[in-house]
């Protein structure tokens, strides 16, 4: 069975460890960070969501122990995704006056 | 008229020429590589013809030098091509300084231009020769888009915001100008003639006209109407800050931001107010989205700029008592 | 030229997947590939001669200036669903759903692609996506141009749009599932001994073709979800009024549709890529790079799409950096043109009507691609944007391009579909015929363009009337010329010579089993021991090694 | 094409068709990505136009709702890997266990689901049916006098973007009630348990999108 079987103990660590980002989460968004920095909140809501994401596609869908194939699949996903996000956004962002 | 078989529009603007030399280097670039492409299908095709049905051709896999060779070729001269366009297209997207303002609005299969002096045209854009223009577009329902080809340009006209375009007509004439992003039954009818006209010819056509009043007292007579005159007084003392010499002008903001008052300013002051507060005044005035049309903000704005007469007084202390 | 491999008096294979099984249920529910292509293969020929008949409509509307025909509506959705209906419903599925699916498991010796029943989903999808369009056909029509703008498609239409957002949305399921189906057998079902570089480069151009599929499709079928949400509920996307932006649709529709003209052409290139080795007896020339090639497009066709909005009020900053992208893509066109017309090079040429439709290809292809650097150069796309110079050029690339290519996939295995031969000397008169309606067709629209004639006009200025007569003229013999191979290809099924295991000789996989081949592909597993192409050491090709004086006497 | 015991014909191998499922089933999930990306790139946008009258939309979602909606599908998440786990190690009465487990708190995420949708009916908040937005105070509607409508571009946003979610949670739960009844026949063993996984993969990413919508949509500017 060439399967890799990963153990529960692993899956309960997982499990809470995203349970508590997402209080953290939660928390952070009543914090009002935006005057720390410029958008600091989105930043940081989003940086805790892609790291809840990461472990559950590493843990949970066992990318982490996938061939190589499903892992390179994987990450074209993501690279195509970041096109269609941030060759968009190169133009809403360098338009001369951001109307509305 | 043009002849029964044209094989090149009229070269009328600025731009013209240089789009022409652009594209007859593009088309001597296409032709070669086409003629080399099909000469060397037409040599194989008699040298190397099947002598017996046996035949096998030589056994050749490849040459890597070769494939770089017509790698880097092409590139560069696409590189090439990039830069010119690109020149040109910077050309197209900055507009110089003085330039004669026209107001073009798109609304489902017609266009309406209004001249800076307010003159209103439909289908209809006279322009003097030699001048830049500036055209200032806008829609009132879907995506249309003002396509000149004598002057080899065009710019897509957007619902919720102005795009603009510029130009320099350099040879007078009556040229077609389209509509040319499909915008429903009548695309194909939605269309006109630009004349292009001598300075004085063009002066004259429009001293000359009778038409309608000129839109600064069409203008005026909606400033009453709108009841904008209880609150924009000549002086300051006004609930609403005087309006005599402010298009052009820097306004402070209550925000402490300053901002240039010019024909966006004052559009969206009028639909809706409260985005820029004059410092020192209050958020009184009421939001005219969807009460005037884009021809009545067009008169009143016209109107505004006819107030040029005195210098704008200095902005009253914030302090004073006028809360 | 005589096939040499078999004997003309050999019947045909006495078991084999036609006749295998009869009765609707057979086809109906099949999910033996070879079948499943066949189905494609009746559907999707039905939706080209729905198209077609709507583009004669046009063309003949365009006689006259003013243009009598139809009225200003009519006209608005007969282009609207020629554009659908051949875009969607024929030239996406062709050369993939019915060569694609035929072949690929032949070529890399599998029984079957790896999910048969989702590839029977996939026509069941396409059908159900055709059925609505054709419903929101017979109701009322569709008026929005096949590119679909907000706000006229969402607010201002009032033609039968919902269900054609329906059935473009559905029928993209049926692309994404069949590129899945590709890439996974692609990936984990190869024959022993059929390493990547030994793939055939049909094999490649589908692969690259299914990376489009998976990662582009979906990003249409979101756009439209979204603008049929809109029309239902009234809510407001790109609604103007709610402070959405109608060009934010055209950015999630071109980040599709552009990728979506190499799905168009990357299957055709992949059926020159096979013709013309055979037919020259000569391996490709550059075989990594022309299959490297097919892969960049794929992947460069993603990142250029706003090279459609050049005039749509976007930044000047993503104009620029768009228009040197879009010039990037142009380069593996050209080495593929340049490998392909390296390898007649010392060939040993036959004029068959597969190599007649590749070199056409070629011919075309070479014409379209050129004229697209006309449209990546923003200097001159502003004044062409939008005119009869963008018509021409993607009808080179598609009619001139894929439709050649897929006539041309057509009669290269046609033997091995049907175990026939079709009409040589008839074949070959269609296809001259093909080339030079096209020609007269397509050449005048591109001065038509430059002159400045817009795209969908129902009328214009009578300057261009000359040119718009020639091209009707040349509509009028393409859509005779069309008729040709659908009747003698039908006609060679039954009555065509029968053909054997390998006709031409070609060297895939594809043409080691019978003709038409058993349900199971292979009688046992293949195993494959030679390089791609390589005529030199295929004994088994029954072909006289170079240097060799021929032997006389022989057939 | 024949199928011997669990090995479909056109494989040789019974770990050849796992493979192959197993890829097929995250190029699935790649289309997801680039479909659910298409929605995301609209709100990114839209926020970044009208940061103020999203904000103050934001506000009218409640918060505690969602949180709780994470914590159900994250804790879903767990029971359906545990089950992946059951299967791969045979214990076949505690896979299903696990599975009615997942599909419960799949539930229990759409009931939630409900009540919110409920409550935006109740307040006007559905945009294109008679949508009306609470006043708000005079220094936000003097930043953005549009807010209505702004805030109904929200609203379109989220019901897009949580309806599409809640339709694939739906889809989900068929699969499992499937999957549920397989594993109750004891299909499933070590040497077999493909669609566990399969069903598995599908799951972890629909669990995957709530954790992007939920910051995205109900967290923006809770501060103030």
């Amino acid at each position: 069975m060439s399967e890799h079987i990963v153990s529960p103990r692993i899956y309960a660590v997982i499990g809470a460890t995203l349970l508590i980002f997402t209080g953290v989460t939660y928390y952070a968004a009543t914090l009002d960070l935006n005057h720390i920095y410029h958008g600091l909140n989105v930043t940081v809501a989003l940086a805790i969501a892609v790291f809840k994401a990461t472990l559950v596609v590493l843990y949970f869908m066992h990318a982490r122990y996938s061939p190589k194939r499903t892992q390179l699949v994987i990450i074209a996903g993501l690279f195509w995704l970041a096109l269609l996000l941030l060759l968009t956004l190169s133009d809403y962002l360098s338009r001369a006056t951001m109307h509305g | 008229m043009q002849s029964q078989l044209p094989l090149l529009p009229e070269q009328a603007s600025n731009f013209a020429g240089n789009v022409d030399a652009l594209m007859l280097y593009l088309l001597i670039v296409s032709v070669f590589f086409s003629a080399l492409i099909t000469g060397v299908i037409v040599y194989c095709f008699l040298k190397f013809r099947r002598k017996h049905p046996r035949e096998i051709g030589a056994s050749i896999q490849g040459s890597v030098p070769l494939e770089a060779v017509w790698t880097v070729i092409p590139f560069l001269l696409s590189m090439l091509m990039f830069g010119w366009g690109a020149s040109i297209y910077i050309n197209y997207r900055t507009a110089p300084k003085d330039t004669l303002d026209i107001y073009v609005i798109g609304k489902q299969w017609m266009w309406k231009l209004q001249q800076p002096d307010g003159r209103r045209e439909v289908n209809e854009l006279h322009i003097p020769a030699n001048r830049s223009i500036k055209l200032i577009l806008g829609s009132e329902d879907v995506i249309h888009d003002f396509f000149v080809p004598a002057f080899r340009v065009k710019m897509d006209v957007i619902p919720g915001r102005y795009t603009t375009m510029w130009f320099r007509a350099t040879k007078t004439g009556r040229y077609h100008f389209f509509c040319s992003q499909y915008c429903g039954t009548n695309h194909a009818v939605m269309g006109g003639w630009v004349t292009v006209m001598e300075p004085a010819e063009y002066s004259a056509w429009l001293s000359g006209s009778s038409g309608e009043a000129n839109p600064a007292a069409v203008g005026a007579k909606l400033f009453e109407q709108l009841a904008c005159n209880s609150c924009h007084l000549s002086t300051d003392q006004g609930r609403g800050p005087s309006l005599n010499g402010v298009y052009g002008s820097t306004v402070k903001l209550s925000d402490g931001t300053r901002v240039v008052a010019d024909d966006a300013y004052i559009r969206e002051s009028i639909l809706n107010p409260k985005a820029k507060i004059v410092l020192g005044y209050q958020p009184l005035m009421p939001a005219f989205q969807g009460l005037v049309t884009e021809e009545q903000i067009l008169n009143l704005t016209e109107y505004i700029k006819s107030l040029q007469g005195q210098p704008a007084p200095p902005p009253p202390a914030p302090t004073a008592g006028k809360r | 030229m005589s096939p040499t491999a078999s004997s003309p008096t050999a019947g045909l294979p006495r078991a084999h997947y036609l006749n295998q099984a009869y009765g609707i249920r057979s086809w109906l529910l099949t999910t033996d590939h070879k079948r499943i292509a066949l189905l494609y293969l009746a559907t999707v020929t039905l939706f080209f001669f729905i198209g077609g008949s709507f583009a004669v409509m046009i063309r003949i509307h365009l006689l006259t200036p003013e243009g009598y025909l139809v009225t200003p509506e009519t006209y608005n959705k007969l282009f609207t669903m020629h554009g659908v209906a051949m875009i969607f419903f024929f030239l996406i599925p062709s050369i993939p759903a019915v060569l694609g699916n035929f072949l690929i498991p032949l070529m890399i010796g599998a029984k079957d692609l790896a999910f048969p029943k989702i590839n029977l989903l996939s026509w069941y999808l396409y059908i159900v996506g055709g059925a609505f369009f054709i419903y929101s056909m017979l109701t009322g029509g569709l008026d929005t141009g096949w590119t679909f703008y907000t706000p006229y498609s969402s607010i201002y239409s009032n033609s039968a749009v919902t269900p054609a957002i329906l059935g473009i949305f559905i029928n993209g399921f049926s692309s994404i599932l069949t590129g899945l189906n590709f890439v996974v057998t692609i990936h984990t079902m190869r024959a022993p001994g059929m390493t990547w570089f030994r793939l055939p480069l049909f094999v490649w151009a589908h692969y690259a073709t299914s990376i489009i599929f998976i990662l582009g499709t979906p990003v249409i079928a979101i756009a439209l979800l979204l603008v049929g949400l809109e029309r239902i509920f009234h809510i407001g996307f790109f609604n103007p009024q709610m402070g959405g932006d109608p060009v934010l649709f055209q950015h999630l529709f071109w980040f599709y549709s552009h990728p979506a003209v190499y799905i168009m052409v990357l299957p055709a290139m992949g059926v020159v890529s096979e013709v013309i080795p055979t037919f020259s007896r000569k391996a490709i020339f550059g075989y990594h790079f022309v299959a490297a090639a097919s892969l960049a497009i794929a992947v460069i066709g993603f990142l250029v799409w706003a090279h459609h909005m050049f005039v749509a009020g976007q930044s000047t900053y993503a104009a620029l950096a768009f228009s040197l992208l879009s010039f990037l893509v142009a380069i593996p066109s050209a080495v593929k043109v340049f490998n392909w017309i390296a390898t007649l090079y010392k060939g040993s040429i036959s004029y068959d009507t597969p190599m007649l439709y590749a070199l056409g290809f070629i011919g075309l292809f070479t014409i379209g691609g050129l004229t697209g650097l006309f449209l990546a150069s923003l200097g001159v796309d502003v004044h062409v944007h939008d005119t009869y110079f963008v018509v021409a050029h993607f009808h080179y690339i598609m009619v001139g391009g894929a439709i050649m290519g897929y006539l041309g996939g057509i009669h290269f295995w046609w033997p091995k579909i049907t175990g026939r031969l079709y009409p040589e000397f008839l074949a070959r008169i269609a296809a001259i015929i093909l080339f030079s309606g096209f020609n007269l067709t397509f050449f005048p629209q591109f001065i038509l363009g430059y002159l400045g004639m817009p795209r969908r006009y129902h009328t214009y200025p009578p300057e261009f009337q000359v040119l718009n007569v020639l091209s009707t003229a040349g509509a009028s013999i393409l859509a005779v010329g069309y008729l040709l191979p659908m009747l003698y290809l039908t006609w060679a099924m039954r009555y065509g010579k029968v053909a054997g295991r390998n006709p031409w000789p070609a060297t895939g996989l594809e043409w080691q089993t019978e003709s038409p081949p058993p349900t199971e592909n292979f009688d046992k597993t293949p195993e494959v021991t030679w390089e791609p192409y390589d005529f030199h050491h295929r004994p088994d090709l029954g072909l006289a090694s170079p240097g060799l004086a021929p032997a006389r006497g022989d057939d | 094409m024949h199928r011997t015991g669990e090995l479909y014909g056109q494989f040789q191998t019974l770990d050849q068709q796992r493979e192959a499922a197993s890829l097929g089933m995250w190029v699935f999930l790649i289309t997801e990505i680039m479909f659910f990306g298409g929605l995301f790139l609209a709100y990114t946008i839209n926020r970044a136009i009208y940061a103020v009258a999203f904000a103050e939309a934001s506000r009218e979602l409640n918060v505690h709702m969602g949180g709780a909606n994470t914590a159900v599908l994250i804790l879903s998440s767990f029971t359906m890997a545990m089950g992946v786990w059951c299967s791969q190690t045979g214990r076949k009465k505690l896979l299903v266990v696990f599975l009615i487990a997942t599909l419960a708190l799949g539930g229990v995420f759409l009931g939630v689901k409900y009540f919110e949708y409920a409550e935006k009916f109740h307040h006007h908040l559905v945009p294109g049916y008679d949508f009306h937005f609470p006043d708000v105070k005079p220094e936000i509607a003097a930043q953005d006098p549009y807010i209505n409508a702004h805030a109904q571009l929200f609203f379109s946003l989220y019901f897009g973007m949580t309806g599409l979610h809640a339709l694939h949670m739906i889809v989900g739960a068929g699969l499992l009630l499937w999957l549920i009844a397989q594993a109750a026949k004891g299909r499933f063993t070590p040497a077999y348990n493909t669609p566990v996984e399969i069903v598995g993969l599908y799951w972890h990413f629909v669990d995957i999108i709530w954790i992007f919508l939920f910051p995205l949509l109900y967290l923006i500017d809770r501060h103030t």
